[in-house]
C-alpha cells in the first residue's frame, strides 16, 4: 500500500511524460489530478491504518527491494509510515492534489504537449516528495530529496525560452547541489559511525548515546546534514535560489516553493530528532541559523515590490522559524509550523496567483491596487492566509508560530525569543504591505488584463479571466479554511492539549517498539552498554517534566504577548500602508541607505558573484584551462615536442653533405674511442 | 739501426709530402718514393717477398692506375676555392680539425705502443723463404686465397660497371634526381 | 698446422650464391643487346641453393678450412640473408628493367654481396672476416653507384666508398694489432689467448679493441660512424638501400657477435662502455634526426640508424637473451625495411614525385594496398604489435633488461616512442592529407608485388607467430656460448 | 737493432699521416692515396708483428692487404671517374647534393 | 573442449574485418558494408550478453579461460579468462561498439569500408585487453588497439584531426613502453625467483616481488594508466583526441577506452604490487581528487561541447581512480560500477552532441540554443544523460559516486570531502550547458533542427534504458562483480598488511637488497618478510569499516594505536 503513494503520481509522469504530445489538457489534467487523488485516499487510508495501532509503536513498513549491496554496505528501498511521515504525506499529497487542480485552470494556456509536461513535472515531483517523506533510510530519502530537486529545476525552467526562468532553474539546483553534497558527506560520516543508514536503527543506536559535550562526530554529521537542509530549506547561507524560484509557474511556487519541498530540511531535521538532540552543538547552530534567517527574511521582506518574492522572503523567514523551533527541540512545535505554514503559505501564493493570472502576468505591487473589488474572493482569501501567517488569535498560523516561540521561551532562549517575536512582528507588517498595496488603495497603471476589449475573443478571455476559475476558487476556499481550522488539532496545551505533539512524539523519541522491524539484514543492534536505553529514557522524562512545570498561566502570558506582536505589526501596516502611505515614503527615506541594502536583499548574491562564481569562472578559465592545460601542461608536451626536433635540427646539420666532415666524424669517434681507454 | 731510421725517415718525409702537395701527379710519384722506402723496412724486416711484391704491385701496379687516372681526368690542380657549408661544428674547418685528431692518434697510438709491454729485439726464426710463404699461402690460406678471386672479380666488374662510357643517350632518372629546390630546407616542416 | 681440406661442406651456401653470380656474369656477357635473360631467376636458382644448403647443414656444425663454421648462428643469419637477397632481387627486377641498369651486372654484384655477406656471417678468421666485408663492401659501393646517370646515386656511391675504405683501414689496424697481440687472426685462438692476456690488460689490447669496435660500428652505421648511412641510402637505388640496409646490418652484426660476444668476450669489461654510449648515441641522434627529414628515403635511413642502436642493445647486453634477440631483430628489421623501401621504389617509378614525405599524401585513395602495405611496415618499423617489429623490440629489451641495464631499456623504449613520430608522418600523408593532384597509377608489377605481400605476411607472422622463429634463434645462439 | 716498437711507432706515424692527408688535401684522388699510405702503415705493422711473431702469417697477410688495396683502388677510381663525369670537379666538397 | 567463447569475442570482429576487406569498396556498397559490420557488432554483442548469463557470479576465479602456449621459451601463453571485473566491461564494450557503428551511419561517407574495418578491430583489442590473462598478450592488444584509433580520429576526425591523432598516440605510447619494460622486469624477477620466465598474471599474482622493484614496477604501470585514464596532469590529450574524433570515435575512446586505464589499475597495478599500491594511493587519489575538481572547473568554461564532455570525462574519472584507490569493496566496486556508468552516459552524451553536430555541424555551444522547441525528444534524451552524469540519484551516476564517495571516505574521508565538490561542479557545469542549448528561445540557424530521426532513437533508447536500469537495480550488475572484487582486496591487504609510510621505504629497500643478495634460488617469500611492521593498526590505518559486533559505540576517542597516528586519519 505505501508503494501506491509515490508509484501512482509516478505512473501520472510516466504516461503524461510518454503520450505528453498525444493528450488533450483535459486529458492529462485528469491523469495527473486522478493519480494524486488516488495518491491522497491512499494515503488517508494508510495513515487510517496507522492510527488503529497502539500509539507507542505506530509504524508500517514496507522493504521494495534491495537496492545497493556492496559489501557491509547495503542499502534497500524501504518506506516507512509513523505519524511524522503520515502527516506528511497528507499534507504533500493534500496540498499537492489541490494544487493539481488549480494548476488545470491556471496553466490552461499553454499548449496541449507544455500543459502535459507541467502535469508529468509535478506529478514526478509529487512522487519523489512523497518518496522523500516515506524514506525509511537516508539513502532513498536522498532518491526523494534529489528528485524534488530535479523537478523543482524543471519546474522552475518550465518556461524555458525565458533567459530568467533558465537561470533560476539553474541556480536553484546547484545551490541546492552545494547542500546535498553536505548531507551526503553528512550520510557517509553517519554510515562509518553507525554501519546503517536506517533511520530508526541511527535513532536506536543515537539513543544510545550520550549528547556531546563538545563538537564531537555526532555534531559533524548532524552539521553536515543541517548544511543540506539549509540547501533544500533555504535558509542562510543557500537561501538565494528561492526567491529567484519565483520565476516558475505560481502554482510551482505555492506547492514545492512553499508547501512542502523546501520544508524537507525541517522535515530531515524532525526525521533524525533523536540524533540531533545528541548534538547540542549543532542544534544552537541550527536555532541561530533558523532565526537569523527568519528575521533577515523578514527585513527583506519588507522592501520587496514583487508579490511573489514577497512571499517567498515570506516563506524563508517561515522556515527560519521552523528551523528556530528544531534548534530549541521542540520538534513537535516545528513540525506544527511546517504544517499549518503549509496551507496558508500555499493559499497566499495561490491568491498570488489569481492576482497574477487576473493582471496577465504583472507581478509588480506597485502597478497593482484597489484589487479588491476586482477579485472579491482572492481578496478574502487572501486575507485569510495573512491574518494566519501574521499570528492572528484563532488562526492557523498563531498556534504553530506560538507554540514556537512559547518554547523557544521556555527553553530558556531568552534571545532567540526576542528576535522570534521581532521577526513575527515584521512578518504581519510585511504581509498587510501586500495585502494593502495588492488589494486596497487606488487602481495603479497596471491595468487590469481587463482593458483591450477589441474583439469578441478577448472580451470573452477578460471576462473569463477576471472571475477566478472553478478550480482555481475551489482551491482558494479550501485551503482558506485550512489556514483557519489546520492550527486546531495542535492546540496549545493550555486551550486543551495538544493532540498532535502526542501523535507526533514516537517520531522524535528513539523508537524502540516491537513492531519495529531491522530493514538491514544484519545490521548491527544498539549496542548495549553502559549508556543504555534506558539512561536516555530517564532523561526524556525528565524534559518532559521540566516541560510540564511550565503552568498554563505563562502560557497564556507569551500567548499574549504574541498576539499583541501580531496585532501591532497589523496595526503598523495599516498606519504605513493603508492610512499614510506618505509616513511610510518618509520612514523610506529617512533611512534610505537600509534601505537600498534590503532592496538588494543584503547584497548577498552579488556577494556570491563577486566571492564566489566570479573568482571561480576566472580561475578555471584563465588560470585552470588556458593556464594549466593549455600552456602549463601542453606547452610543457608540445615544447618537448619542438625540442627534440630542434635538437635534431642541430645534429642534422652536422651532416653537412661534404665527405670530409663524415671523414672527421668517424675518426673523432676512433679518437674517443681511444682516448676512452686512455682515460679509463 | 741506421737503415731503420734512413728508410723510417724517407717514408715518413715523402709520405708527407705526398699529402703537402697539391698537384696529384707529384703525390702520387712522391708516394711510390715511399712505397719504395717501405720495402726497404721489409727487406729489414726479413720479408724480402714483400719488399719485392710492394714494389711490383704497389708501385709498380696500383700507382700506375691512379696516375693513369689522374691524367685520364686532366684536373691536376686542387681546387682551392673553399666551401663555406662544408664545416664540421661551428667554424672549425674539416681540415685543420682532421689533422688535430690525426695528431691525437698518434699521440694515442705512441702512448698505447710503448706503456704496458716491453718490446724485446726480434727473435731468430723469421719466416723469409718464398717457399714457406707460398706453400702457406696455397694451404692454410687456401681459402682466403680463393676469397680475393672473387673480391678481384667484383671489383673488376664493379670497375666495368661505372666506368664504361654511356652506351646510350643520357635521360634523367626520378630515382636519382635532387634537385635543390626540391630538397626542404631544414627547418621548413 | 694444416688445411683441412676434409669438409667443404661449410661453404656450400656461399658457393651456391656465388657461383649464381657468376653465373648471371656470364649470362650478361653472352646476351646480345635487346636480348631479354631471366637473369634474376637465376639469382633465385642459386639463393634457394644456398638455402637448402643451409637447410641441410643445420645442427651439424662444419667448419671448412678452419675458418668458416657454419654453425647455427651463422646459418640463421645465411637464412636472414637469403631471404632479404631473394626478397631483393624480386622487388629489383622493376628497377633494373625500368632503370635500365645493366642487369647481368646488376644481379652478380648483388649476389657477390649475399656471398660476401654469407662468408662474413660464417667467418671465424678475422682476415676472412675482412675479406668478406672488402667483397660486400665493394659490391655495395658499386651497387650504390649503378644508377651512373645519377648524379645523387654516383655521389652516394663515392662517399660510400670513400669513407668505407677509410674505416677498413682502421679495422685492419685493428686486425694487426689483434694479430700481433695474440699470434693469430683466428676467433678460437684468439679467445683461448685473450682470456688470458684479460688479467693483466695493456693500451695494446685496448687500441686492437679500439679499432676492431670502430671497424664493425662503421659497418652497423653506429653513431659517430654512421655519417655515411643517410647519404648512402638516400642516393642509391631504392631497392638497393634496402638490400644494403638490411643485409650489411645482418652481416656485420653477426660478426661483430662473433668476435666480440665469443672471441672478445674476456675483454668485455673493456669494450661494453664503448658498446654502451654508442648504443645509447645511436638510438637517440637517429631518431631525433630522422625526425626532422623531409625526405623518406633519408628518414628511413636515419630511422635504420636508430634500429642499428637496438641492435647495439641487444649485442650489448651480452647474454644468451641478447644473442638471440640480435638474431630476432635482425630478420624481422631485415624483412620490414626491405619491404618499406620496397614500396619507395615502386613509387619512385611512377610518374610522381616521391622523394619527400609530402609527396606520400593521399597514396591511400591512389593505391590502398600500397599505402596498407607502407603502413605495415611503418607500423612494425615503429614496433607497434601485432607486427614483428613488436616481439624484434620487446626481446631486446628482455635482453637489455636481463643484464641489468634498465637505463638502456628505457633510452630504447622512450626513442622507440619518439621515432613513432616520424613513421606516422607517412602514414598521416598517406591517410589524413589529400592528394596534390591525383595521379593514375600503374599495376603493380607481380613480381614486386609479391615480393612485398610476402615481406608484409613475415612481419604479420612474426608479430602474431613467432615461437617458432625465436626457437630457431635460440637454438642458434646454444652453439655459439 | 730497432725493436718491434720502433716499427709500429714508425707505422703509426705513417698511419696518422695517412688519416690527416684524408683531411688536408681537397682531391678525391688525394685522398684516395692518403688512404693508401693508410693500408700501408698497417701492412708495415703487419709484417713487423709477424717477423717478432716468428711467423710468416704477417707477411701472407699483407698479400691479401694489396690486394684489397688494388681493389679498392680500382673500385675507388672507377667511382671518381664516373663522379667526374657528372661534376666535372674533384673537390670533395663539393658533392653535397646529399646532406642533412 | 567447450566453445571458447572469450576467443570468439576477440576473433569474430577480426574475421568481421576480414570479410568486410573481401566486398569489393564500391561507393555503392556501402550500405551492405555498413550492415556486416553491424550485424557482426551485434553478434558480439550478444556473445558478451551469453557470456554474462552463463557467467558463475559466485565465483571470484576467472572463469572460461583458455590457455594455449605461445611463446613457451618465455613463458608467454595465450590466456584469457573473465572475471566479475571484467565481465561488465566486455559487455559495455560489446554494447558500445554497435552503438558507435550505428552512430555513423550518416556522418561517415568517405572510405566507410574501411571505416568499419577500424571500428571492428578496435573492438577486437579492445576486447582482448579486457580478457587477457597474460601481460605480454595484455600488452599486445593494448598497444595494438591504439593503431586503429589513430586512423579513426585521423581519418574521420575534424580540422585538427592530424594533431590530435598523434597526441593520443604518442602521449599513450610514451607511458605504455615504461610499462612494458615493468612487465619485463616481472618476468625476468620470475625467472630469478621461480627459474623460469612467466607473463602469466596469476603466476605473477603469487609471486612476492622485492618492495624497491615494487616501488618502480607500480610507478611504470600507473603511468600507463594513469594517462591512458587520464588522471590530471597527464590528461590533454583526451579533450584534443575527443574533440577532433568522429562521434563513434568520441564513443568508443570515452566509452571503453579510457576504463582500460582504471582497469589496468584494478587489474594489473594493484594487485601485482599491493605494497607500492599501498604506497602510492594517497597521491594517487590526490591526482584523482585534483582531476575531479580541475575538470569539472574547466568543463565549465569550455565553449565547445566536445571539449566540455572530456573535461567531464577527466573529472569522472577521477572518482572512479579515487575508489580504486580506496581499495575497499564500496570503493572499488563503485569505481567499476561508475566506469560502466561513465561508459554509459559519457557515450550517450557524445552521442548526443554528434547528432547535434550533424544537425549544425558545429559544436559550439554559443552556436545553439533554445532546441528544446524545435527537438523535444532529444532534448528530452539529452536531459537524461545529463543527470545520470550528473549523479542523480536513481540514475546510474548516482550509485557509482556514491559507493565510491562512501569507500573513499571510510579510506581517507579529506579525499571524500573534496571529491564531493566533484558533485556540486559538475551540476554546475553541465546544466550550465545544457541549459545553454537547449533552454532559452531558439534562434534562426536551429529553428529547422530536426529532432530524432528513427536511427538515432535506436542509439538514444538504449543508453536511456540502461542509465535508468542500471540507477535502479546496481545489484544487477554489482553482484557478478563481488567475489573477484574480494579477491582482490584479500590479495592486496595480504600483500601490504600495513599502510607504507614514506620513511618504511628506505628501510623496505635495505632489506630487499638484502633479499636480491640472497635471492638466487632460494625459496623465500620476500615480500612477507621484507615488510618493515606488521601490527594490528590496519583495519584503522586502511580505513576498513568497523566490524560488526565490535562497534565502538559510545566512544568517540576511539582507541587508536599511535604507531597507526600518523597513518590514520579514518573517522
Amino acid at each position: 500500500m505505501l508503494l501506491l503513494i509515490p508509484a501512482l503520481p509516478f505512473v501520472g509522469f510516466l504516461l503524461n511524460a510518454g503520450l505528453g504530445r498525444r493528450l488533450t489538457k483535459p486529458q492529462s489534467g485528469a491523469i495527473a489530478v486522478g493519480s494524486m487523488v488516488g495518491s491522497f485516499a491512499v494515503s488517508l487510508g494508510a495513515v487510517y491504518s496507522l492510527l488503529g495501532q497502539a500509539p507507542g509503536s505506530r509504524a508500517i513498513t514496507r522493504r521494495v527491494f534491495n537496492w545497493i549491496t556492496s559489501g557491509e554496505f547495503v542499502a534497500d528501498v524501504t518506506l516507512r509510515l509513523d505519524p511524522l511521515s503520515s502527516l506528511m504525506i497528507l499534507v504533500v499529497s493534500g496540498i499537492g492534489l489541490l494544487i493539481h487542480i488549480y494548476s488545470t485552470a491556471y496553466m490552461r494556456e499553454e499548449r496541449d504537449g507544455e500543459f502535459a509536461r507541467y502535469f508529468s513535472y509535478l506529478n514526478l515531483f509529487a512522487a519523489f516528495m512523497l518518496v522523500l517523506v516515506l524514506g525509511a533510510n537516508f539513502l532513498v530519502m536522498f532518491v526523494g530529496w534529489e528528485g524534488v530537486g530535479l523537478c523543482s529545476y524543471l519546474l522552475i525552467g518550465f518556461w524555458y525560452t525565458k533567459q530568467a526562468a533558465a537561470d533560476a532553474g539553474k541556480k536553484a539546483f546547484i545551490v541546492n547541489r552545494v547542500g546535498d553534497a553536505g548531507f551526503v558527506l553528512g550520510v557517509l560520516l553517519l554510515f562509518v559511525r553507525f554501519g546503517t543508514l536506517d533511520f530508526q536503527e541511527v535513532a536506536r543506536a543515537a539513543a544510545g548515546l550520550r549528547p556531546e559535550a563538545t563538537f564531537g562526530t555526532l555534531s559533524l554529521i548532524t552539521l553536515l546534514l543541517f548544511v543540506g537542509a539549509t540547501g533544500k530549506s533555504a535558509q542562510i547561507p543557500l537561501f538565494v535560489w528561492l526567491p529567484d524560484a519565483m520565476e516558475g509557474p505560481t502554482p510551482v511556487s505555492a506547492l514545492i516553493h512553499a508547501a512542502t519541498m523546501v520544508t524537507a530540511g525541517v522535515y530531515l531535521i524532525g526525521r533524525n530528532a533523536v540524533l540531533f538532540s545528541q548534538a547540542p552543538q549543532t542544534l544552537a547552530v541550527v536555532a541561530l541559523v533558523g532565526v537569523v534567517t527568519a528575521l533577515g527574511a523578514a527585513t527583506i521582506g519588507l522592501v520587496q515590490n514583487d508579490i511573489k518574492r514577497v512571499l517567498a522572503y515570506s516563506t524563508i523567514s517561515q522556515l527560519g522559524y521552523m528551523f528556530l523551533a528544531m534548534g530549541v527541540g521542540a520538534y513537535g512545535a516545528g513540525i506544527f509550523h511546517l504544517y499549518t505554514h503549509a496551507f496558508f503559505k500555499a493559499l497566499l501564493f495561490l491568491g498570488a496567483g489569481a492576482v497574477i493570472h487576473a493582471l496577465a502576468g504583472e507581478q509588480d505591487l506597485r502597478r497593482m491596487g484597489g484589487l479588491r473589488k476586482d477579485l472579491p474572493l482572492t481578496y478574502w482569501t487572501f486575507l485569510v492566509g495573512a491574518l494566519a501567517i501574521a499570528g492572528v488569535p484563532g488562526l492557523a498560523g498563531f498556534f504553530s508560530k506560538d507554540e514556537i516561540l512559547s518554547r523557544t521561551y521556555s527553553g530558556g532562549h531568552l534571545f532567540l525569543w526576542v528576535v522570534g517575536l521581532l521577526t513575527s512582528l515584521l512578518t504581519a507588517i510585511y504581509m498587510f504591505r501586500l495585502v494593502f498595496l495588492a488589494f486596497h488603495g487606488e487602481r495603479r497603471p497596471a491595468r487590469l488584463a481587463a482593458t483591450p476589449p477589441h474583439g469578441g475573443q478577448d472580451e470573452r478571455a477578460f471576462h473569463h479571466r477576471l472571475g477566478v476559475p472553478f478550480p482555481m476558487a475551489l482551491v482558494l476556499v479550501v485551503l482558506a479554511i485550512g489556514s483557519v481550522l489546520a492550527g486546531y488539532i495542535g492546540l496549545p496545551k493550555a486551550l486543551g492539549g495538544s493532540s498532535l505533539q502526542r501523535f507526533l512524539e514516537p517520531s522524535f523519541a528513539a523508537a524502540d517498539t516491537a513492531t519495529t522491524v531491522a530493514i538491514v539484514p544484519g545490521a548491527p543492534r544498539a549496542a548495549p552498554g553502559d549508556i543504555g536505553a534506558g539512561r536516555d529514557l530517564t532523561d526524556n522524562s525528565q524534559l518532559r517534566a521540566t516541560r510540564a512545570e511550565d503552568g498554563p498561566a505563562r502560557e497564556l502570558g507569551l500567548m499574549g504577548v504574541s498576539t499583541a506582536v501580531a496585532l501591532g505589526g497589523v496595526g503598523l501596516a495599516v498606519f504605513f500602508f493603508l492610512k499614510n502611505p506618505r509616513a511610510a515614503s518618509r520612514v523610506a527615506e529617512r533611512f534610505a541607505g537600509v534601505r537600498t541594502v534590503l532592496l538588494n536583499k543584503y547584497y548577498v548574491d552579488e556577494i556570491y558573484d563577486r566571492a564566489i562564481v566570479q573568482p571561480m569562472r576566472l580561475v578555471a578559465d584563465r588560470g585552470l584551462w588556458k593556464g594549466v592545460d593549455a600552456r602549463l601542461i601542453d606547452g610543457a608536451v608540445d615544447g618537448l615536442g619542438e625540442t627534440l626536433p630542434r635538437l635534431g635540427e642541430l645534429v642534422r646539420r652536422v651532416q653537412t653533405g661534404s665527405v670530409r666532415a663524415y671523414a672527421a666524424s668517424l675518426f673523432l669517434g676512433v679518437v674517443l674511442v681511444l682516448s676512452y681507454f686512455w682515460w679509463r | 739501426m741506421t737503415q731503420f731510421y734512413l728508410f723510417g725517415t724517407v717514408a715518413v718525409a715523402a709520405s708527407l709530402l705526398v699529402i703537402a702537395q697539391r698537384n696529384p701527379i707529384y703525390s702520387v710519384l712522391l708516394l711510390i718514393v715511399s712505397f719504395g722506402a717501405l720495402s726497404g723496412l721489409y727487406v729489414l724486416l726479413d720479408a724480402p717477398f714483400v719488399a719485392v711484391a710492394q714494389i711490383i704491385v704497389y708501385a709498380g701496379a696500383i700507382m700506375v692506375l691512379f696516375l693513369f687516372v689522374v691524367m685520364l681526368l686532366n684536373a691536376p690542380q686542387e681546387e682551392t676555392e673553399r666551401d663555406a657549408r662544408a664545416h664540421l661544428g661551428r667554424g672549425s674547418d674539416p681540415m685543420r680539425f682532421g689533422a688535430l685528431l690525426a695528431l691525437a692518434l698518434v699521440a694515442e697510438l705512441a702512448w698505447a705502443l710503448t706503456r704496458g709491454w716491453e718490446s724485446g729485439r726480434f727473435g731468430r726464426g723469421a719466416v723469409s723463404s718464398v717457399a714457406a710463404l707460398g706453400r702457406s699461402l696455397f694451404t692454410d690460406y687456401a681459402f682466403q686465397f680463393e676469397v680475393t678471386s672473387v673480391l678481384i672479380l667484383v671489383a673488376m666488374v664493379g670497375a666495368v660497371v661505372l666506368a664504361r662510357r654511356e652506351d646510350r643517350p643520357r635521360e634523367p632518372m626520378e630515382s636519382g634526381e635532387t634537385q635543390p629546390e626540391d630538397r626542404v630546407a631544414p627547418g621548413e616542416e | 698446422m694444416m688445411a683441412e681440406f676434409s669438409s667443404m661442406a661449410a661453404l656450400a651456401p656461399m658457393v651456391c650464391v656465388t657461383a649464381a653470380a657468376i653465373a648471371a656474369m656470364t649470362a650478361e656477357a653472352f646476351r646480345t643487346p635487346g636480348e631479354l635473360m631471366p637473369i634474376g631467376p637465376l639469382g633465385f636458382v642459386g639463393l634457394l641453393g644456398a638455402a637448402a644448403a643451409a637447410f641441410l647443414l643445420w645442427d651439424r656444425h662444419e667448419t671448412s678450412f678452419s675458418v668458416v663454421v657454419a654453425d647455427n648462428f651463422g646459418l640463421f643469419i645465411t637464412w636472414v640473408l637469403i631471404l632479404v637477397g631473394v626478397l631483393s632481387l624480386a622487388m629489383s627486377a622493376e628497377a633494373v628493367e625500368r632503370g635500365r641498369l645493366p642487369a647481368g651486372e646488376y644481379y652478380a654484384l648483388m649476389l657477390f654481396a649475399i656471398a660476401g655477406m654469407i662468408l662474413m656471417a660464417m667467418a671465424s678468421d678475422l682476415l676472412v672476416i675482412f675479406l668478406a666485408l672488402e667483397v660486400l663492401s665493394l659490391a655495395l659501393y658499386v651497387l650504390t653507384g649503378i644508377g651512373r646517370d645519377s648524379p645523387t646515386s654516383t655521389e652516394a656511391a663515392f662517399k660510400y666508398f670513400l669513407l668505407g675504405a677509410f674505416s677498413s683501414a682502421f679495422f685492419l689496424y685493428g686486425i694487426a694489432f689483434t694479430y700481433g697481440m695474440t699470434g693469430s687472426t683466428r676467433l678460437d685462438r684468439i679467445g683461448s689467448v685473450a682470456a688470458a692476456l684479460a688479467t693483466t690488460p695493456t693500451p695494446m689490447q685496448w687500441v686492437a679493441v679500439g679499432l676492431l669496435l670502430v671497424g664493425f660500428a662503421f659497418k652497423v652505421s653506429a653513431v659517430p660512424f654512421h655519417m655515411w648511412t643517410p647519404d648512402a641510402y638516400e642516393g642509391a637505388p631504392s631497392a638497393v638501400t634496402g638490400f644494403m640496409s638490411a643485409g650489411v646490418k645482418a652481416a656485420a652484426f653477426a660478426a661483430f657477435a662473433r668476435v666480440f660476444l665469443v672471441a672478445l668476450a674476456p675483454f668485455r669489461a673493456e669494450w661494453i662502455g664503448v658498446l654502451l654510449v654508442m648504443a645509447v648515441a645511436t638510438m637517440t641522434v637517429g631518431t631525433i634526426v630522422a625526425l626532422v627529414q623531409t625526405s623518406v628515403k633519408r628518414m628511413l635511413a636515419y630511422s635504420s640508424i636508430a634500429h642499428g642502436g637496438y641492435l647495439l642493445v641487444a649485442l650489448a647486453s651480452a647474454n644468451d637473451v641478447g644473442a638471440g634477440a640480435l638474431l630476432f631483430y635482425l630478420l624481422t628489421y631485415g624483412v620490414t625495411n626491405l619491404g618499406a623501401f620496397g614500396v619507395v621504389g615502386l613509387l619512385e617509378r611512377e610518374g610522381r614525385p616521391s622523394r619527400q614525405v609530402r609527396d606520400y599524401a593521399g597514396l591511400w585513395s591512389e593505391h590502398p594496398s600500397l599505402a596498407a602495405l607502407m603502413t605495415i611496415f611503418l607500423l612494425s618499423l615503429g614496433g607497434f604489435p601485432p607486427f614483428g617489429g613488436f616481439i624484434a623490440k620487446w626481446y631486446v629489451f628482455t635482453a637489455a633488461i636481463k643484464a641489468g641495464y634498465v637505463w638502456l631499456a628505457i633510452v630504447g623504449v622512450l626513442t622507440s616512442v619518439v621515432s613513432v613520430v616520424f613513421y606516422l608522418r607517412i602514414v598521416v600523408m598517406m591517410y589524413m592529407t589529400p592528394a596534390a593532384a591525383p595521379v593514375r597509377l600503374r599495376p603493380i608489377p607481380p613480381m614486386t608485388g609479391a615480393a612485398l605481400v610476402a615481406s608484409a605476411a613475415i612481419v604479420f607472422y612474426l608479430g602474431i607467430l613467432p615461437a617458432r622463429v625465436l626457437g630457431w634463434a635460440a637454438d642458434s645462439i646454444r652453439t655459439m656460448f | 737493432m730497432p725493436t718491434l716498437s720502433h716499427y709500429l711507432m714508425l707505422s703509426a706515424v705513417l698511419f696518422g699521416i695517412g688519416t690527416a692527408g684524408v683531411f688536408l688535401r681537397r682531391n678525391v684522388i688525394m685522398i684516395l692515396l692518403s688512404i693508401e699510405i693508410m693500408l700501408n702503415a698497417v701492412n708495415l705493422t703487419f709484417v713487423a708483428f709477424g717477423r717478432a711473431l716468428g711467423s710468416g702469417d704477417g707477411q701472407i697477410i699483407v698479400f691479401f692487404v694489396m690486394t684489397v688495396a688494388a681493389a679498392e683502388a680500382a673500385v675507388g677510381l672507377a667511382i671518381v671517374i664516373a663522379l667526374y663525369r657528372h661534376r666535372e670537379s674533384l673537390n670533395p666538397d663539393t658533392f653535397t647534393m646529399l646532406k642533412w | 573442449m567447450p566453445f571458447p567463447i572469450l576467443t570468439s569475442l576477440v576473433a569474430l570482429p577480426i574475421a568481421g574485418a576480414i570479410l568486410l576487406l573481401l566486398v569489393r569498396s564500391d561507393e555503392g556498397r556501402d550500405r551492405l558494408v555498413r550492415n556486416i559490420a553491424l550485424v557482426v557488432s551485434i553478434l558480439v554483442f550478444a556473445e558478451t550478453l551469453l557470456l554474462w548469463s552463463r557467467f558463475d557470479p559466485t565465483s571470484a576465479d576467472f572463469q572460461f579461460v583458455e590457455r594455449h602456449a605461445w611463446i613457451p621459451s618465455f613463458g608467454i601463453a595465450y590466456a584469457v579468462g573473465v572475471d566479475g571485473i571484467s565481465l561488465m566491461l566486455l559487455v559495455l564494450t560489446g554494447l558500445l561498439t554497435p552503438l558507435a557503428l550505428l552512430s555513423a551511419w550518416e556522418s561517415i561517407h568517405r572510405k566507410t569500408r574501411t571505416f568499419c574495418v577500424f571500428v571492428l578491430l578496435l573492438e577486437s583489442a579492445m576486447m582482448g585487453v579486457f580478457v587477457s590473462l597474460d601481460l605480454f598478450l595484455f600488452y599486445v592488444f593494448w598497444d595494438a588497439m591504439l593503431i586503429p584509433m589513430y586512423f579513426l580520429i585521423g581519418i574521420w576526425g575534424h580540422e585538427r584531426r592530424i594533431y590530435a591523432a598523434v597526441k593520443f598516440m604518442l602521449y599513450t605510447m610514451a607511458g605504455s613502453v615504461l610499462m612494458l619494460l615493468a612487465i619485463l622486469g616481472l618476468a625476468i624477477l620470475h625467472l630469478s625467483v621461480r627459474g623460469s620466465y612467466s607473463f602469466d598474471l596469476v603466476a605473477l599474482y603469487g609471486m612476492p616481488i622485492p618492495g624497491h622493484l615494487q616501488f618502480w614496477f607500480f610507478l611504470a604501470f600507473a603511468l600507463a594508466f594513469a594517462i591512458k585514464v587520464p588522471l590530471f596532469p597527464f590528461h590533454t590529450w583526451l579533450p584534443d583526441a575527443h574533440v577532433e574524433a568522429p562521434t563513434a570515435g568520441s564513443v568508443i575512446l570515452a566509452g571503453v577506452l579510457l576504463k582500460m586505464g582504471t582497469y589496468g589499475l584494478v587489474r594489473f597495478a594493484f594487485p601485482l604490487f599491493p605494497a607500492a599500491a599501498t604506497f602510492f594511493a594517497p597521491y594517487l587519489a590526490t591526482l584523482a581528487v585534483v582531476g575531479i575538481i580541475y575538470g569539472a572547473l574547466v568543463a565549465m568554461v569550455q565553449p565547445d561541447l566536445k571539449k566540455l564532455v572530456a573535461y567531464s570525462s577527466v573529472s569522472h574519472l577521477g572518482f572512479v581512480v579515487l575508489g580504486i584507490a580506496a581499495m575497499n569493496m564500496q570503493g572499488v566496486q563503485g569505481a567499476i560500477y561508475q566506469m560502466l556508468n561513465h561508459g554509459v552516459s559519457t557515450s550517450g552524451l557524445f552521442l548526443i552532441v554528434g547528432m547535434l553536430s550533424d544537425r549544425r555541424h558545429t559544436r559550439l555551444i554559443a552556436e545553439f540554443g533554445g532546441l528544446k522547441t524545435v527537438a523535444p525528444r532529444l532534448v528530452a534524451a539529452f536531459l537524461m544523460v545529463t543527470l545520470s552524469s550528473i549523479g542523480l540519484p536513481g540514475l546510474n551516476g548516482f550509485v557509482g559516486e556514491f559507493l565510491i564517495l562512501l569507500g573513499a571516505f571510510v579510506w581517507k574521508p579529506q579525499m571524500a570531502v573534496l571529491a564531493a565538490t566533484g558533485m556540486v561542479l559538475s551540476a554546475t557545469y553541465m546544466l550550465w550547458m545544457f541549459q545553454r542549448v537547449n533552454y532559452g528561445t531558439v534562434s534562426e540557424k536551429n529553428v529547422s533542427l530536426s529532432d530524432l530521426s528513427r536511427r538515432e532513437w535506436v542509439l538514444v533508447a538504449p543508453i536511456v534504458a540502461l542509465t535508468v536500469l542500471m540507477g535502479v537495480l546496481p545489484n544487477l550488475f554489482l553482484r557478478p562483480m563481488t567475489p573477484s572484487i574480494e579477491r582482490l582486496l584479500n590479495q592486496v591487504r595480504r600483500g601490504a598488511p600495513v599502510e607504507v609510510r614514506a620513511s618504511d621505504w628506505r628501510r623496505v629497500d635495505e632489506r630487499a637488497r638484502g633479499w636480491r643478495a640472497r635471492a638466487a634460488g632460494s625459496n623465500m617469500t620476500p615480500a612477507a618478510r621484507s615488510w618493515p611492521r606488521v601490527n594490528a593498526c590496519r583495519s584503522q590505518s586502511r580505513g576498513e569499516l568497523p566490524a560488526k559486533g565490535a562497534r565502538r559505540v559510545g566512544t568517540d576517542a576511539s582507541p587508536r594505536d599511535p604507531l597507526c597516528a600518523r597513518v590514520g586519519g579514518g573517522a
